[in-house]
């Protein structure tokens, strides 16, 4: 299985755009992502503005009321914690087209730390109105979501990794950004996932589950969180005994709580939220190693979801979903 | 909420000049018109403080006097072409100090003086802080902090469509006890934003107090000295020294500009001048009154 | 119905604390709170640190953490935003006992603009591991509230508003920390809700439904939004055709999700979530007004839920919630 | 992630005194004993980056003089007793100098010098930035601009409990490039706290390249100054110069001290020191033994 960083695939193609785009704008804050690199005619349009995630979104707010288009370069746990009052109010009330480029998201920093992870930034930056949210699972899907990202008239946040991960199935379609992509038919259970270790956990959960235990399992892509595809959610669950969201943040706000909302007011589900525990992550490892030990792998959400049908199953086969069977006929 | 039309970035097109003439008469804004402009600010402002929900009294008389010296006088701007992309831009960092804005485009025809009465009413656009959806406005603050970030956004901009237009900040000194002020001061000298005008309304006070009990911000000049910006200390409410120092920026090459103008808050009001109590105020009609016959006796 | 600001009873109540207990700190940001309060022997330990968010946060922690209590002062836009990061840092990752006491929260700051709302404020709380999250409704609970959050041994969020809203019903017994009150006894459509007006709103709501369309309605009051009292939600709710949650904050990561969450995870039910719309609020007006103009009033809710429990009936009078009639038994 | 055990608000206890003894001889940590600690700290930090994640090289090797003095013959602390409330503190603000920090405690006797294996290991505690698991550390850093406001909010703490601890914070030049810090700049003076000692490592270096060209921080000292801060400037390799400095304030009763530590990023490795790779490096076998015969050679 190929690999790609999906930070340093949307760096490569920043310098493509800023090139064909004479009104893309990198903006940086000393990050390191761009050393060495030669933006060539567009040199100029490349600013490092020191180490600074306020001013940066400020800068990329005033800049883009005036016409241009800027990519601001932080780590997530900067952009979405220590400048959110500037992306809240500089950009996202203004509805400005900054293109919030979030590296380091989730325990992509590993070893680094608590100071580093950002497992917070898709709750914060889901609440905030205007804001466009995505997130890509590989180097494929980052192109491609950045292809659509650069049309958007709004803001958008991009939540991106450290180091590589490995890459979706090679016939994996590109994502369309707002669009729940189905990377897997079957409507018994429906897995739905976002980023990259998430995404695979997901995959492989659904053919292990397929294969050893005969159920029926679609896996849904949910990389935009924000327009949440809620169409395309509903149906693909409209049969479904269990829904399973599984991602890289704390559980609440993130992808658990999107679907959990879209679920509970047009089509309730019992669901399974799998998300990192509530609790900082202090323990060194590098991020594969943090999702495993917080059991977000093909096995433990495999293990997860084997303990949670049984508990739906109740005695004599019906479901005990806590209050259904008591269900007043209305 | 939507963004601003057109692309500013580097399309040609004549850039509109500042006003050396008054919008009435045609003749050069002499001393006595901006001292009438101002005069009618104040009127407004403390018009606005007797509405339902009073205003930020203190603050917005002491920047009356920069506010009309700005945009009667330095810059370029064109209400009939807000958006003009070689506009200068002014931000009210200091948001609080909405009302003496409002009163100040109204005047300069941005819109009509008599939607001022509509201030902090319901079915208005005029809220307690700047927002976009009033013409002249361009960006919402009120969060101290805010603008000389966004100042430096607007500069940079001008400079990458090698434009000369410059922006202008207008800040509390209070304000500077933000951190974000100075994160965003070095940024600016650091890029060499010389086309960045910052102005600080230096008026000792802030909400609970006097600035240098809370805490200190002298030396204010040398403070903005060492971050290499380049500075002058001007008599607030002296329309001549204002216009002087703000027409001639930048005054380094290569450095941005800041103005330390020394003010009182309440200035014109002399039952609040120099009171921390001026900074919100909800005028009873007769305070209103009083208020309105000390700004009369003031000017003469 | 009396009035009161449940600014001026918690600071009220922290002059009291403050005397009573010598290492409870107030920390200050300019915000006038305290101005002419008398502090007495205490005067020492109030602190005015200028207008400084981060600061304030991180003084508070280095305090926390040499054994004071520090109770730190800001608007709850600028808590939640401006300070986030120093917020999830040096308080929420110590679990140090920083007391969060966040003014003009929701849009309590009425014709102030988008600047001073806070309608993100318990989304970003609520996704901080160790977080208490509390949200009085009145004068009452707010002094009631404050109490126990006094003892607590890790950080809390106190959400108060600006101005004097309405009281609760004078026999509305003290709010237990941590445990959903139950204002009105009623279990086939059940609201959850927090904060001065939604509570009020529901309690109006559930007695028009209760008097005009003969239904039995609950109205739960939770006001401690993490950690969520699971247990009472899923008791209250199990036999409910219909949930409905009111809150004075945006659609994501609130009140809303919360319960979107337990419910779909323990005992999915149709949920209705009523919230200030996804977008900045600035029209001019007081709190009232601006919720009202956004649907959150006794007759708005009752609307609303009259609207959805149509929707839910279906032509032959069974459940149509999208799904429901095809689940597949087990 | 429990708070620490313990009011600090006024118990009487018996302080902790300085290091006046070396740990081993009880004889005055004469230089040539720091020289000898400061050299084995920077072999630590050679070590660990060599280990499976690398480690910040440059800033570390930048900082290992000015922790060496600090804690080998300046700070009131006693790694037997790490809470206790009459203890000096020490934050690092420059938080990715962890592997420094770390091997500095451990040669303080926080915990064994054999745990510095464990360094960016699964298993371990010793992360790439300080967590309070750590003996020793006081408070997670990594995210830049949040020392000063701690270190003011231990010193406040110190004062309202009368008791004479101080508060040392370290930070990075490129660091105060951030607004948080002039913000906890602002109030600590404002504060008066005289018992907040900051050093500044003025390596002149940041991640990606030298800070006066990226965001200028000079004049630095005057800077301060302007801030009301006490400032003093010394060669943040000589340790003489650094524990006079550092022992001796507060310089001037009523204000904070700053010392600005001119230093040299990688100093001590020729091979990387003064260049701006030098800021994280994962050493091969090979280098690692390359740096280990530098290191000794330069000592002698
Ligand atoms: C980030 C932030 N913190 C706090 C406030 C509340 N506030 C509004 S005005 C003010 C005092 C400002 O003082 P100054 O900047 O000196 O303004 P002026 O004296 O010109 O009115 C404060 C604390 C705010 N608007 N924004
Ligand atoms: C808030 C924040 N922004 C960015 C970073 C990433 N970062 C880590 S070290 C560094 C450079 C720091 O330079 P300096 O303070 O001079 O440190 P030194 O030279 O001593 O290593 C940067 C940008 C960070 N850790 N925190
Ligand atoms: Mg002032
Ligand atoms: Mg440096």
């Amino acid at each position: 299985m190929s690999a790609a960083a999906t930070r340093t695939v949307y760096r490569d193609a920043l310098v493509e755009r800023m090139g064909a785009d004479s009104t893309a704008v990198c903006l940086d804050t000393d990050t390191g992502l761009f050393s060495g690199v030669d933006f060539g005619d567009a040199a100029a349009r490349y600013i490092n503005l020191g180490i600074a995630e306020h001013t940066l979104m400020g800068v990329a707010a005033g800049m883009a009321a005036s016409g241009w288009r800027p990519y601001v370069n932080t780590m997530a746990a900067f952009a979405g914690a220590r400048a959110l009052e500037a992306v809240k109010i500089d950009i996202a009330y203004n509805g400005l087209p900054v293109r919030i480029m979030a590296t380091h998201s989730g325990v992509s920093a590993g070893h680094l730390g608590p100071t580093h992870h950002a497992l917070e930034d898709l709750a914060v930056m889901r609440v905030l109105p205007n804001m466009t949210v995505v997130v890509p699972a590989d180097g494929a899907s980052t192109s491609a979501l950045l292809g659509q990202v650069a049309e958007l008239p709004g803001p958008v946040y991009v939540r991106l990794g450290r180091k590589p991960t490995p890459s979706l199935p090679e016939d994996t379609p590109p994502p369309v950004l707002g669009l729940i992509q189905r990377l897997r038919d079957g409507g018994e259970v429906v897995l739905v996932c976002a980023g990259p270790l998430p995404v695979l956990a997901a995959l492989e959960a659904a053919e292990t589950l397929a294969a050893e235990d005969g159920l029926d399992v679609g896996v849904l892509h949910a990389h935009t969180l924000k327009p949440f595809d809620t169409a395309t959610l509903t149906a693909a669950t409209a049969g479904a005994r269990l829904v399973v969201t599984v991602e890289e943040h704390w559980p609440a706000g993130g992808l658990g709580s999107a679907v959990a909302e879209e679920l509970a007011e047009h089509a309730p589900r019992p669901l399974l939220r799998i998300a990192m525990p509530d609790r900082f992550v202090d323990t060194v490892g590098g991020q594969e190693r943090l999702m495993a030990d917080n059991g977000i792998t093909a096995e433990g959400v495999t293990a997860r979801m084997r303990a949670k049908l049984a508990g739906l199953a109740g005695p004599a086969g019906t479901a005990t979903v806590p209050g259904t069977q008591t269900r007043p006929s209305p | 909420m939507t963004a601003v039309a057109g692309a500013d970035t580097g399309a040609e097109t004549s850039p509109p000049v500042a006003v050396e003439t008054t919008p009435e008469t045609g003749a050069a804004p002499d001393s006595e018109f901006l001292r009438e402009t101002a005069l009618r600010i104040r009127r407004h402002i403390v018009d606005m403080c007797a509405g339902p929900e009073g205003g930020h009294l203190g603050g917005s008389l002491s920047s009356a006097d920069i506010l009309t010296v700005l945009y009667f006088s330095v810059l370029r701007c064109d209400p009939a072409a807000p958006h003009d992309p070689a506009r200068d831009v002014f931000l009210l960092s200091k948001g609080h100090g909405a009302i003496g804005l409002y009163a100040t485009l109204a005047e300069r025809g941005y819109f009509p003086v008599s939607e001022l009465e509509t201030y902090a009413r319901p079915g208005g656009r005029l809220m307690g802080h700047p927002v976009r959806a009033v013409p002249g406005v361009e960006m919402p603050t009120g969060s101290l902090g805010h603008g000389l970030a966004l100042g430096l956004g607007f500069a940079l901009s001008a400079r990458l469509a090698s434009r000369t237009n410059r922006a202008f900040v207008l800040m509390g000194d209070g304000e500077l006890q933000e951190g974000s002020c100075w994160e965003a001061a070095i940024a600016a000298s650091a890029q060499g934003a010389d086309n960045l005008v910052a102005v600080v309304d230096r008026n000792g006070l802030q909400l609970t107090g006097e600035t240098e009990g809370i805490a200190p911000l002298e030396p204010m000049a040398e403070r903005w000295r060492s971050f290499n910006w380049a500075v002058r200390e001007v008599d607030g409410h002296d329309h001549e020294a204002l216009r002087e120092a703000l027409a001639s920026a930048p005054w380094e090459p290569g450095r941005p500009s800041l103005v330390v103008a020394r003010t009182v808050k309440g200035q014109g009001l002399p039952m609040v001048a120099g009171k921390v109590h001026s900074h919100y105020a909800t005028l009873s009609e007769r305070m209103h009154a009083r208020a309105v016959r000390a700004l009369r006796a003031g000017e003469r």
